[in-house]
């Protein structure tokens, strides 16, 4: 039988060794001061969506061809997409409109997942808060798109994946069109040469 | 599964039992069993074979539905046999199903799956409770009965557990409609989207 | 009234000078006491929040409040369910004014993830006045801070006087609110248009 | 929770269901097969990896699929973790129940920290990891993490004797827990009790020592088992099994093989799994959470039901609650533990 109030005088060792320890070791003073000490989100981390772009030029290096994968497969269907269309009505590969509607998305990164073209990215910017519902927290394409470079600066690692594996996709797609064209050329210079060497049947 | 079968039927001859195959590759196989002798069965599942924890009850709705079915058909004609194909549009009448999962825990078997239907889905919808054999089913034929309107039976205090009292639908079943309140939504979506008109260049 | 400058140039000197305005709502401002009140996940980041990571001591919102009341911030934090509505709205009439509405996570701003859902209310702004919208699903306890200090920018901006002034110090404006209430199939009535505003036709689809 | 009081004591307790019943069910049915992932996080909330296990266990039940072996031992980590810091949390939610809002909670919840930043490391998320898929899980360990995940089961016994010496000894505790609501194993079973508190009543069912699911047959480690069934053994069982869930950590760590985290026949977007149906379960940390799946061949389920161990574990809260004073009722209905996000769905 333990003397009474001992477990209660245990209990106060605990907590005047948790406070008197914040002052000397790191791991009692948990405490990040945040609006001044910015948390350093690892590389996995995840927000919102956003869209990746080549280049300088958010329009013309835009990844996105409008396919609406992302938009079918959007557990929450947060995601909108209108795709552009040239003066004679005929559909082009860009969207017109792209929009994510961040006070539904759930962050779930399955469009991420499903987009073929590594079009779509999760972004890590979590200070959106707003007044206004509507107003500022449906993003369109031109908050949307972000440059490769900004994706490089927080997923780095993630980021050199997808451009060597968008590399390696342009070469084989090259040699792919190479060996076409040589494939091609070699059936005209066949050709040429039947046409100039004509076998001796049809005479 | 079929020593269980077996079991069943010398202990009730009359019993109206049988098994009901499942083609997916777990092969958890489930005894369908009529509404009057299942509470006969229950008890014996749970005195005789040891399956004292009843550990999941779902609903499933099952509206009617039309099969196409093709049925091969010995034919006659003059004197001469010969085999026709024919298909025949067959109306399967709807019902509602409870679907009960069963472990021993003293054995550590299982699950066997009992399984009861309906009449139909209109007016034939009681069943007999089994909350009385197991306690545990009591919240979860509550929330059946909120859900799909199967009348338990026997059931100690059968009232709506999810939706409030006044609600008068049954939102699980495959026809329930929801109240239609998207009208709002920043970004819209099919229904949404048909309700205020296509965009003019979806053509 | 003083000018900017001046009162900057002071500051530097150690003299601080502030209208009443200002004293009044820095002082309300340093002192949100929320209600304690959860509805789903967000509820566990709320806590989060609080506890010693983040702690929501150092902006003076600690003291979370179980009677509405004693609070004057309301944090919505997780989905409200039709079933659940009219409770936050009763809660939100019982408490006193100035009072402020946090809707921290996709579903109380919208319905979220959950908008499908026909047992989920399409955001809490159909019943009451929003001030500040966190999106996130749920919100990093650095986003709720972050909007916890979105509305001391708020607070501290309202004036008390004046043709623009706060709704509070309005006396002729009612404070509460109609409370939903249960139907047949949905809540009656399923929104309340004198608080909602409904989104801006969109011009772009054309 | 209607409850009917005698003076201060209980004669009658209806529990009112519902608040957040947010359709998890007709949603999951509405969408495909992948998309009910991220929805199982939000179940129960405070352990969304072990509910994205048993969803993906019950799929993979149903299409038969293999996962590769590295898989199963990350999927083994994360669930374990998971269990830590719901137990946790429970220690302090319970306390908070009680009336101590305060060191327990804060001290628990700097704990549950370090295992959400581990979480956010591997799957982005702090708590909606929607991290496993069908035949494995998404994406392998990013570089340092088992260290850093090593460091942390190393320390963390020393918490949990830092929260005993804080907590189990406490006369105050002890004369609100012990004796209080005491439950047969009968009971229990009937009641359909499961996790935690089904141990604490003295039954000795673990899942993952009966199914053998997933390659914990590989791993040694002790159920605990409680002998009164009251609240004092549902606490002390989370805290004897947080210590069994860094031992099997530890296993884990060292054993962890290398290969594939994701079985290369599974498809992820447009899965279509084969007619029928299939019942999965796991041990989560809050008792058995199953999942009863029908397929029709297409690719969204037909029917999904999830079996939600905090409802089920409430069951018998009215009898627990009877004849006990109205103060106790709080205390019981922590000791439970449940999620609301699970019970409603």
């Amino acid at each position: 039988m333990n003397f009474p109030g001992i477990g209660l005088l245990k209990g106060f060792v605990v907590t005047a060794r948790n406070f008197l320890g914040s002052y000397v070791e790191k791991d009692r003073l948990t405490t990040r001061q945040y609006p001044e000490e910015r948390p350093k989100l690892p590389e996995n981390s995840r927000s919102f969506p956003f869209l990746v772009f080549d280049g300088e030029d958010p329009e013309a290096g835009m990844r996105c061809v409008a396919c609406k994968i992302c938009e079918k497969e959007c557990p929450p269907q947060c995601i909108y997409i209108i795709q552009d269309r040239d003066a004679a009505g005929k559909p082009l590969k860009r969207p017109r409109i792209f929009d994510i509607d961040i006070s539904v998305c759930m962050s779930c990164q399955i469009c991420v997942e499903v987009c073929p073209f590594e079009s779509i990215r999760m972004d890590t910017d979590y200070e959106l808060s707003s007044f206004d519902r509507f107003g500022s927290l449906v993003l369109d394409k031109s908050k949307l798109l972000k440059s490769n470079a900004y994706y490089h600066g927080i997923h780095p690692t993630e980021a050199s994946e997808t451009d060597a594996r968008i590399e390696a996709d342009r070469k084989k797609k090259e040699a792919a069109a190479a060996a076409k064209a040589e494939a091609a050329r070699k059936a005209t210079a066949e050709k040429a040469a039947k046409a100039a060497h004509p076998p001796e049947e049809t005479k | 599964m079929t020593e269980i079968l077996e079991a069943i039927q010398s202990a009730f001859p009359s019993a109206d039992v049988g098994i009901l195959t499942n083609p997916s590759p777990c092969a958890q196989h489930s005894l369908l069993v009529a509404g009057k002798d299942a509470l006969d069965v229950a008890k014996f599942l749970r005195d005789g074979l040891g399956y004292d924890f009843c550990s999941n009850v779902s609903g499933v709705d099952w509206p009617p539905k039309k099969v196409r079915e093709v049925v091969v058909r010995k034919e006659t004609v003059d004197g001469v046999e010969s085999e026709v194909k024919e298909t025949i549009e067959r109306e399967v009448p709807g019902y509602l199903e409870v679907v009960y999962h069963l472990f021993s825990i003293a054995k550590r078997l299982g699950p066997v799956i009992l399984r009861l239907r309906t009449g139909n889905r209109s007016d034939e919808v009681s069943l007999p409770s089994l909350t009385p054999v197991w306690k545990s089913a009591d919240f979860q034929e509550r929330e059946i009965y909120d859900l799909y309107g199967i009348h338990f039976e026997g059931h100690p205090d059968l009232r709506r557990l999810l939706m409030w009292e006044e609600f008068t639908d049954y939102p699980m079943r495959k026809d329930y409609v929801a109240p239609d309140d998207y009208e709002y939504e920043p970004t819209p979506h099919d229904e949404i989207l048909a309700k205020v008109g296509p965009p003019k260049e979806v053509a | 009234m003083v000018d900017e400058a001046l009162k900057a140039d002071l500051q530097k000197r150690g003299i601080f000078v502030a209208s009443f305005e200002d004293l009044y709502n820095w002082g309300r401002k340093s002192s949100l006491w929320p209600l304690q009140f959860g509805l789903a996940c967000c509820a566990i980041e709320m806590i989060a929040t609080a506890a010693a990571r983040f702690d929501l001591a150092r902006f003076g919102a600690e003291v979370f409040r179980p009677s509405p009341r004693q609070a004057d911030l309301m944090i919505i934090a997780g989905t409200v369910t039709k079933k659940m509505a009219p409770l936050v709205v009763r809660l939100y009439n019982q408490m006193p004014e100035p009072k402020y509405v946090i809707a921290m996570g996709a579903c109380a701003i919208s319905g979220g993830p959950f908008k499908e859902g026909y047992n989920v209310l399409k955001g809490i702004d159909r019943y009451i006045p929003v001030d500040v919208a966190i999106p996130g699903c749920p919100p990093r306890p650095e986003a709720l801070l972050e909007g916890l200090v979105k509305l001391q920018e708020k607070i501290q901006a309202q004036r008390l006087f004046g043709p623009n002034r706060a709704r509070h110090t309005d006396t002729c404006e009612a404070g509460d609110y109609p409370v939903p209430t249960y139907g047949a199939h949905d809540l009656e009535p399923p929104l309340n248009p004198q608080v909602f505003q409904p989104a801006p036709a969109r011009k772009d689809l054309e | 929770m209607n409850v009917t009081l005698d003076g201060e004591t209980v004669v009658k307790l209806q529990p009112v269901f519902g608040y957040l019943h947010r359709n998890h069910e007709k949603i999951a049915e509405g969408n495909s097969w992948l998309a009910a992932v991220p929805y199982t996080d939000r179940l129960d909330y405070i352990c969304p990896l072990t509910n994205n296990w048993a969803y993906t266990l019950a799929v993979e039940t149903l299409a038969g699929l293999e996962v590769p072996e590295r898989a199963e031992y990350i999927r083994i980590i994360t669930a374990e973790l998971t269990r830590l810091q719901n137990h946790v949390a429970f220690m302090g939610f319970i306390l908070a129940d009680m009336g101590a809002w305060g060191s327990a909670l804060m001290y628990a919840f700097r704990e549950r920290e370090k295992i959400l930043d581990l979480f956010e490391a591997l799957t982005g998320a702090r708590m909606m990891c929607n991290y496993m898929r069908f035949g494995g899980c998404r994406c392998d360990l990013p570089s340092g993490w088992l260290e850093s995940a090593g460091q942390l089961v190393e320390g963390f016994p020393a918490f949990l004797d830092e929260m005993e010496a804080l907590l189990t000894g406490n006369e105050i505790l002890l004369a609100r827990l012990q004796g209080v609501a005491p439950l047969t194993p009968e009971r229990a079973i009937n009641g359909g009790l499961s996790g935690p508190i089904l141990r604490a009543a003295g039954v000795d069912y673990d899942i993952r020592k009966v199914d053998n699911y997933g390659l914990y047959s590989r791993f040694k480690f002790r159920v605990p088992r409680g002998r009164v069934g009251d609240c004092y053994d549902r606490f002390m069982i989370r805290v004897l099994e947080a210590r069994e869930s860094v031992e099997i950590l530890k296993q884990a760590l060292v054993g962890i093989p290398d290969g594939p985290v994701v079985n290369p026949k599974a498809k992820q977007r447009g899965f279509r799994p084969p007619a029928g149906e299939a019942y999965g379960r796991i041990e989560g940390p809050k008792g058995e959470l199953g999942f009863y799946l029908i397929s029709d061949g297409s690719d969204r389920p037909y029917r999904f039901r999830v079996r939600p161990p905090s409802l089920i574990n409430l069951t018998l809260l009215e009898e627990l609650c009877l004849g006990t004073k109205i103060a106790d009722v709080m205390v019981i209905l922590g000791s439970i533990d449940i999620v609301l996000g699970e019970v409603d769905r």
